[in-house]
């Protein structure tokens, strides 16, 4: 989305960093101030549950693991499709680009099934103060992953058109900052919400 | 705001030799499965609230910069970028907390 | 639609893929990625929007001129004054600081253009996108009624039910977008494209202002993003956030929204102060009084901003440590801002002043603002606050600090760098009574307003009784606020007679106000390209230290005319972005989007569509036009480390905020 | 020119004209907050107005040093050197910061202590007579805030055993008044402000500051007046279409007048003798009670609105305003403001703004003129009529 392809790394710039890449981190500082907001929303609520289930009937924490640990993982192979294209490894940027997503959709898909868990268990988007921010919070970060996916997808894609080529490889660090950041929010959350014991009724 | 932006240029030219190899991250991928197990184990160990909370923020906050020291290269990129991200960090930390705080405890009367 | 570009991408952009070339005419307008004519647009819309606010401040001026007022009604009064509220702040203040902030932050550090100019151009239309569906609430018939704070559970489906609410929280989310993007940009434009020599302190103090107010709207923003949000999914998706009968806690809200406000009342203010701190050592002919001092009580400003929120909110029943904590923290942003007004004053001291109108209106600021910041500190004492709050007073305070302080260093501002955008000067002696009438207007408006509030007139009231001592003082008020038209139309029509003059008339020529800064080595009115070659920077206000120098006795002598100094502005090998239809159309999907929220999704998905197809226009788009001439890669900016063709034409892929 | 007579004064001349007023407004502005009537209000005032103070003599500082900067530097064109380049002035820079930080210090710590002796509760049980015997009473009560209007609740034995966690239901009380609240004079009176509906504001300004009743939570408060009177208030918070109109008064009676009343309200209402006032009760039956109770016709129960609850009815004459205290209802005469109460029947909303359609706000029911005169024959039979001062006190003209 940015114009600077021209400063790639940031030669002859004010600060010798990259346009593009210094963009990302600002937007990420101000991201935390978005999540920073969703997640004190939850906290505030998370013993408001009116008549409907509390947090702490209802967390599945073996399952959540399960997904976290996805979650985590695709970092690693985000790190790694990184470091194969910087090395000039095209084929194993494809493979680890493509893994990344799968684990994404795998995460996704495990939260599409908590939704709907919660849904059959009573607990509505309206059912109380607490599944509001619940349900808001992560599925902020439900469209902070799936948005990635797109990104990463959009990566093979231009990948398999032969035009994500080493000197490109920024665009894959720019894209795996992003999608770091947005697991190490669901560290945060993770523990924040779900291993920190929750209120039941 | 000041300290943000302190940066010389140039001087971080060599950021790409010294990027870590596959293999470290792997390792680094493995610590931090081991520690999210160890979180996760907590779930199943009884513990007062007092050892168990500060316990899991530590963990928390461990993974949390291990991340981001290794896989989003904070450690041997330019400094600047780990300011913006810590100043974001820092601000809605102390932000939110207070406001937790009058929430929580001090909105009595 | 995505599938065919994919597939044309590689072989040589056709069609769509190439940038716009027209450099005629609206399509120029529509396409353009340059950092002045953005600006530019910046100005003009958000004028038109005071128009449009101010007409409203009129109509409340005249409901409330005599007691039991019948101008409007009680329902109308309501969208009315909150829609003053919100277009002021978000549609006024905030765009024409951006105005300033485009059209000057790249020239005060000698750099060809923002970082990225069409990121530029998106936060232009995406605002004006806001701002049009902001107003479109009351062609609808449903302005937004709640206040500009738009305080829960009032706001909620159950005591908003029509629509003006959701246009309230959608609008206000799309400028939000505007800001956050253009925060980004000038960020990493002041961190990476400034001239060679140009370090932190040699920058111009404008820019720093600017600098520190990015930051604050790059925090500051997504506070009011998640508040708007849950507004929004509690309207249209039956959420819980603000509704007290599920145990939802309503101060929520205020805590949100005023986390954000507080910040946003310095985004308000910081950019005037460095207009102002431009605008008084040129004119008193003495370089900024303690530099190093306005740069840090400025830092300091906008991290202490942080600190305060909570000040809105003494009587909210927050508790007694927490007033006293924010009362306390609140009382000690007096003594950075204490530091500005002291330097100005400084700067003055001594200075041989020459009481232009830009100087006019920056003196202005410096007296009106300080009445506003007292009487802000008078807030500041939470005691005394609970008489306060919620009345005239506090209308006093604000419209002293953002008026007397904001927009008044704004009109500061359009005088002193009117020929550096237009070529020519705006008349003087319109200036003066454009000044004089303003100043005399917003005081008997505003002054008077301080005694209603301390005699227990409620803010926010649509007609009040006689026989509480009212009267008069509404009287007066709503006559100052048509003084205050009046000199709000010597401005307009000074802007058409002076282009109307410059016509005829010699050029104004280079340097009109012994300037000081890097904006002025270029001819007036900018050249596109802006400087001719890059300008080494070697002090602050190096514009002025190449025209002088000292001689043995330490006394001023000029070394160099202005002729000398400046740049001809002849330079034609010059690369400069091309333009591109992608940020407008990018911008038009969201109010579509946000239409489809509030009535029917088709809407959305018809917004949607555009937004994809001009994200994936705006990827898949070439650096440059290949048609269009090539200079080759000189200076410094975006353009700078040679684009070969393979490079233009891929796709370029960095996430979407 | 005129440019020429529009000195710095002429400017400054609304400021000070206008302080000239602000010391000699007290008189016809029932709402200032510059006049306290009380010790609570008047430690306010005591607090804010060396604070005015200090802000004016800063004020007058700069304003010099401007006026001197204008007059004094301005060029006259009899030179054309620069003036000295002073580039700053590090110990100037440190005593402006140091100054205003220890000025406001000083100010910080007044500020605290006044601030934290008005959140504190000082008050002294009372001996009210209820039903013929001494009761000790807690003075405090139960404020609370809806569209458009407020309610009192007055309990006698405390408020401890008193669920006060549902502002739409809560539980029966010995008093319940509407948009005046009668208190004691020269004792400190504490308040529970809370809310049915949206955020409003509790504000009596020559009794206190103000405070927020918002939805969901109980917000302590007090307030206390020195002598017998009629204090004017208005709602302070954004509330809706309605907000300007939501008014009230405090009235402070000394405590014999205050027991007299105390027993007028104990009583319920009694039934109607003459022949009109039969038939309005009928009507109200029918028409009325479905939001508005009067004790002994109709007991409790929630109305049909989204606050749950309309004014009780029961001693409607012992007020003297009536509709978020806005419209009298006695003539200066002592008479009945005949015109207007039927005004109110006839169409509420027209008088007083309201969404009566989304059951905010009383409704138009559609009367007809016999109708309403029998209505307000009924209406006068409910509570004894207030005493003359009070009529008196409450006409703002
Ligand atoms: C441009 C915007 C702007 C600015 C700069 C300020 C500046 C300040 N504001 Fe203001 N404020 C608003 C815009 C602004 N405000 C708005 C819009 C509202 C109302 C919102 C709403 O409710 O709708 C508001 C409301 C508001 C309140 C809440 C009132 C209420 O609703 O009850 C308070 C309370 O503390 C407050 C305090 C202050 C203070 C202490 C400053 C300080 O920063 C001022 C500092 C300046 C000086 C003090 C003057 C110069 C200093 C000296 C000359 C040095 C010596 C002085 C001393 C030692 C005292 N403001
Ligand atoms: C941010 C900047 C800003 C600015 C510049 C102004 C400018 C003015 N404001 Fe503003 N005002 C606010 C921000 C601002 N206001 C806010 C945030 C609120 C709170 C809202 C809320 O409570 O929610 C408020 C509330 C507010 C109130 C209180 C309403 C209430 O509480 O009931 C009043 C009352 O007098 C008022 C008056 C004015 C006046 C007379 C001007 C004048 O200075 C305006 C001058 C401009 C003009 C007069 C325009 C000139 C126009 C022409 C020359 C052409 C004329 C056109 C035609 C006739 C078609 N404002
Ligand atoms: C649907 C509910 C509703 C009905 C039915 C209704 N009222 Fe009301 N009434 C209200 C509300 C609500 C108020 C408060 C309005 C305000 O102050 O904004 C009110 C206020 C009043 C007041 C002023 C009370 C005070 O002390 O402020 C009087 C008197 C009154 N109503 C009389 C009547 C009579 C007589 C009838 C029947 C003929 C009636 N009302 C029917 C809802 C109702
Ligand atoms: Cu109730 Cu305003
Ligand atoms: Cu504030």
């Amino acid at each position: 989305m940015a114009d600077t392809s021209a400063v790639s790394h940031g030669h002859g710039t004010g600060t010798g960093l990259s346009n593009n890449k210094l963009l990302m981190w600002v937007f990420l500082g101000s991201e935390c101030l978005l999540f920073g907001g969703l997640i004190s929303t939850y906290l505030i609520y998370r013993s408001r549950f009116a008549d409907g289930p509390a947090p702490g009937d209802i967390f599945d924490i073996p399952f959540t693991s399960v997904s976290s640990f996805v979650l985590l993982m695709s970092s690693l192979t985000m790190v790694l499709a990184l470091s194969a294209l910087q090395r000039g490894d095209i084929r194993n940027n494809r493979v680890w680009l493509l893994t990344t997503a799968m684990l994404g959709s795998l995460f996704i898909g495990g939260q599409v099934y908590e939704f709907t868990t919660f849904m059959r268990e009573g607990l509505g988007y309206s059912t109380s103060p607490f599944s509001s921010a619940f349900f808001t919070l992560t599925g902020f970060h439900g469209v902070h992953v799936s948005l990635g996916i797109v990104m990463l997808m959009s990566l093979l894609v231009s990948s398999l058109r032969g035009t994500l080529t080493k000197e490109r490889s920024e665009t894959v660090e720019i894209v795996g900052l992003y999608w770091h950041f947005v697991d190490v929010v669901w560290i945060f959350i993770f523990t924040v919400i779900y291993l920190v014991p929750s209120p039941t009724t | 705001m000041s300290t943000v932006i302190e940066a010389p240029a140039g001087e971080h030219e060599g950021e790409h030799d010294d990027h870590p190899t596959d293999r470290k991250y792997v390792e680094v991928a493995i610590v931090l499965g081991i520690v999210t197990a160890l979180e996760v184990a907590t779930y199943f160990v009884e513990m007062p609230g007092a050892v168990l909370i500060p316990m899991l923020m530590l963990m928390m906050v461990f993974k949390f910069f291990y991340v981001a020291a290794w896989f989003m290269h904070l450690r041997f990129d330019s400094p600047m970028f780990t300011k913006f991200f810590v100043t974001g960090l820092v601000l809605a930390t102390i932000v939110y907390a207070t406001m937790l705080t009058v929430f929580e405890f001090w909105h009595k009367g | 639609m995505s599938e065919t570009m994919e597939l044309e991408a590689p072989t040589r952009p056709i069609g769509v893929y190439t940038r716009p070339k027209g450099n005629t005419g609206w399509r120029d307008w529509v396409t353009t990625v340059d950092h002045k004519k953005i600006g530019i647009l910046y100005g003009v819309t958000a004028m038109v929007f005071f128009v449009i606010g101010g007409f409203e401040a009129l109509l409340i001026r005249l409901q409330l001129a005599t007691p039991n007022g019948t101008v409007l009604g009680a329902d109308t009064y309501n969208r009315v004054f909150t829609m003053h509220g919100v277009t002021m702040v978000f549609l006024v203040i905030m765009p024409l600081a951006a105005a300033f902030a485009n059209y000057l932050l790249p020239l005060q550090i000698g750099a060809r253009d923002v970082a990225f100019p069409r990121l530029n151009a998106l936060s232009f239309w995406v605002f004006l996108a806001g701002g049009l569906f902001l107003n479109m609430a009351w062609i609808v018939g449903d302005a937004p009624d709640g206040g500009w704070f738009a305080y829960a559970p009032n706001t909620g489906m159950i005591f908003s039910p029509g629509k003006g609410m959701d246009y309230y929280a959608l609008g206000l989310q799309i400028t939000g977008i505007a800001s956050l993007v253009s925060a980004m940009n000038l960020i990493v434009t002041v961190l990476n494209m400034r001239a060679p020599g140009m370090t932190l302190f040699k920058m111009p103090v404008f820019t720093w202002m600017i600098l520190v107010v990015q930051f604050l709207l790059l925090f500051a923003v997504p506070v009011i993003t998640v508040a708007l949000f849950l507004l929004m999914f509690d309207r249209n998706f039956g959420a819980n956030f603000f509704n007290p009968e599920m145990g939802a806690d309503p101060l929520l809200w205020q805590h949100l929204f005023w986390i954000f406000g507080h910040p946003e009342v310095y985004i308000l203010i910081l950019p005037s102060f460095g207009i102002i701190s431009e605008v008084i050592p040129t004119f008193s002919r003495k370089p900024l009084f303690g530099y190093p001092f306005m740069v840090f009580s400025g830092i300091a400003i906008g991290f202490m901003g942080w600190g305060v929120w909570a000040h809105h909110m003494f009587v909210s029943g927050i508790g007694p440590i927490s007033v006293a904590a924010f009362s306390v923290s609140t009382m000690f942003i007096a003594v950075p801002t204490g530091v500005k007004i002291l330097n100005w004053l400084a700067t003055m001291w001594g200075g041989r002043i020459r009481f232009n109108t830009p100087m006019l209106f920056a003196f202005g600021v410096v007296s009106m603002f300080t009445i506003g910041g007292l009487s802000g500190v008078t807030h500041s004492v939470a005691p005394a606050d609970t008489q306060q709050t919620d009345t005239y007073y506090i209308v006093a305070h604000f419209h002293y600090v953002i008026f007397g302080g904001a927009l008044l260093g704004i009109f500061a501002g359009f005088y002193f760098w009117w020929p550096k955008c237009f070529g020519h000067l705006l008349g003087e002696k319109l200036g003066k009574w454009n000044f004089w009438l303003m100043i005399i207007g917003f005081n008997m408006t505003f002054g008077p307003m301080h005694i209603l509030g301390l005699q227990g007139m409620s803010r926010r009231i649509n007609s009040y009784s006689p026989g509480f001592g009212f009267d008069f003082w509404n009287m007066f008020a709503s006559v100052g606020a048509f003084v205050i038209a009046v000199g709000v139309l010597l401005f307009v029509i000074n802007v058409v007679a002076s282009a109307r003059k410059a016509r005829t008339a010699p050029p104004v020529g280079l340097d009109p106000w012994d300037a000081r800064s890097l904006e002025w080595f270029t001819p007036n009115p900018t050249p596109a390209h802006n400087f001719d070659e890059d300008i080494e920077v070697s002090s602050l206000d190096e514009f002025w230290h190449r025209k002088y120098g000292e001689d043995e006795n330490g006394k001023v002598v000029r070394v160099a005319t202005a002729e000398e100094v400046c740049q001809d502005g002849s330079a034609t090998d010059t690369h400069l972005p091309s333009p591109s239809y992608w940020p407008i159309i990018l911008a038009a999907g969201l109010p579509f989007v946000a239409f489809g929220l509030i009535y029917t999704l088709w809407f959305c998905v018809l917004g949607g569509t555009l937004i994809f197809m001009a994200i994936y226009g705006w990827i898949f788009e070439p650096v440059d036009d290949p048609d269009g001439p090539h200079g080759h890669h000189e200076g410094h900016g975006e353009d700078e480390s040679g684009v070969d063709e393979a490079t233009a034409e891929t796709v370029e892929e960095a996430p979407v905020g | 020119m005129i440019l020429k007579s529009l000195r710095l004064e002429r400017v400054i001349a609304p400021f000070i004209g206008g302080l000239l007023v602000l010391t000699g407004c007290a008189a016809d502005a029932p709402l200032d907050t510059l006049d306290p009537k009380g010790p609570i209000s008047r430690s306010i005032d005591s607090l804010a107005d060396p604070i005015f103070l200090i802000a004016g003599l800063v004020f007058v500082i700069i304003f010099v040093a401007s006026a001197m900067i204008w007059w004094k530097f301005r060029d006259d064109h009899s030179t054309d050197e620069f003036p000295h380049q002073v580039h700053g002035h590090f110990r100037a820079e440190i005593g402006w910061t140091i100054g205003p930080a220890v000025l406001m210090a000083v100010i910080a710590v007044f500020t605290l202590i006044s601030h934290f002796d008005l959140n504190s509760e000082d008050r002294n049980d009372l001996v009210v007579n209820i039903n013929g015997e001494g009761t000790s009473w807690d003075p405090e009560v139960v404020v609370v805030g809806q569209q458009w209007w407020w309610e009192f609740r007055y309990y006698f034995d405390g408020l401890d055993g008193v669920d006060l966690s549902d502002a739409r239901n809560l539980p029966p009380a010995d008093i319940v008044a509407a948009n005046q609240l009668v208190i004691p004079t020269g004792s400190e009176i504490g308040l529970k402000i809370m809310s049915r509906d949206v955020i409003h504001s509790y504000w009596i300004p020559a009794l206190n500051g103000k405070r927020d009743a918002v939805p969901g939570r109980v917000a302590p408060w007090k307030i206390e007046a020195e002598t017998p009177g009629v204090y004017f208030g208005q709602c302070s918070e954004f509330c809706g279409l309605s907000h300007a109109r939501m008014r009230m008064q405090t009235i402070a009676m000394d405590p014999v007048d205050f027991q007299v009343w105390v027993d007028q309200q104990m009583q319920p209402a009694a039934e109607p003798t003459d022949a009109a006032a039969m038939r309005g009760e009928a009507i109200f039956e029918g028409q009325c009670a479905r939001c508005h109770v009067v004790n002994g016709i109709n007991d409790g129960g929630g109305a049909d609105l989204v606050s749950n609850a309309a004014p009780n009815l029961t001693h409607l004459m012992s007020r003297t305003t009536y509709a978020g205290g806005i419209f009298e209802l006695y003539e200066s005469d002592g008479s009945l403001n005949r015109p207007q109460l039927e005004a109110w029947l006839r169409n509420a909303p027209a008088e007083k703004p309201a969404y009566a359609e989304g059951r905010r706000g009383m409704p138009a029911l559609g009367l007809s003129e016999d109708q309403i005169d029998d209505v307000v024959a009924y209406l006068l039979t409910l509570g004894a009529s207030p005493a003359m001062d009070v009529i008196a006190a409450t006409e703002v003209d």
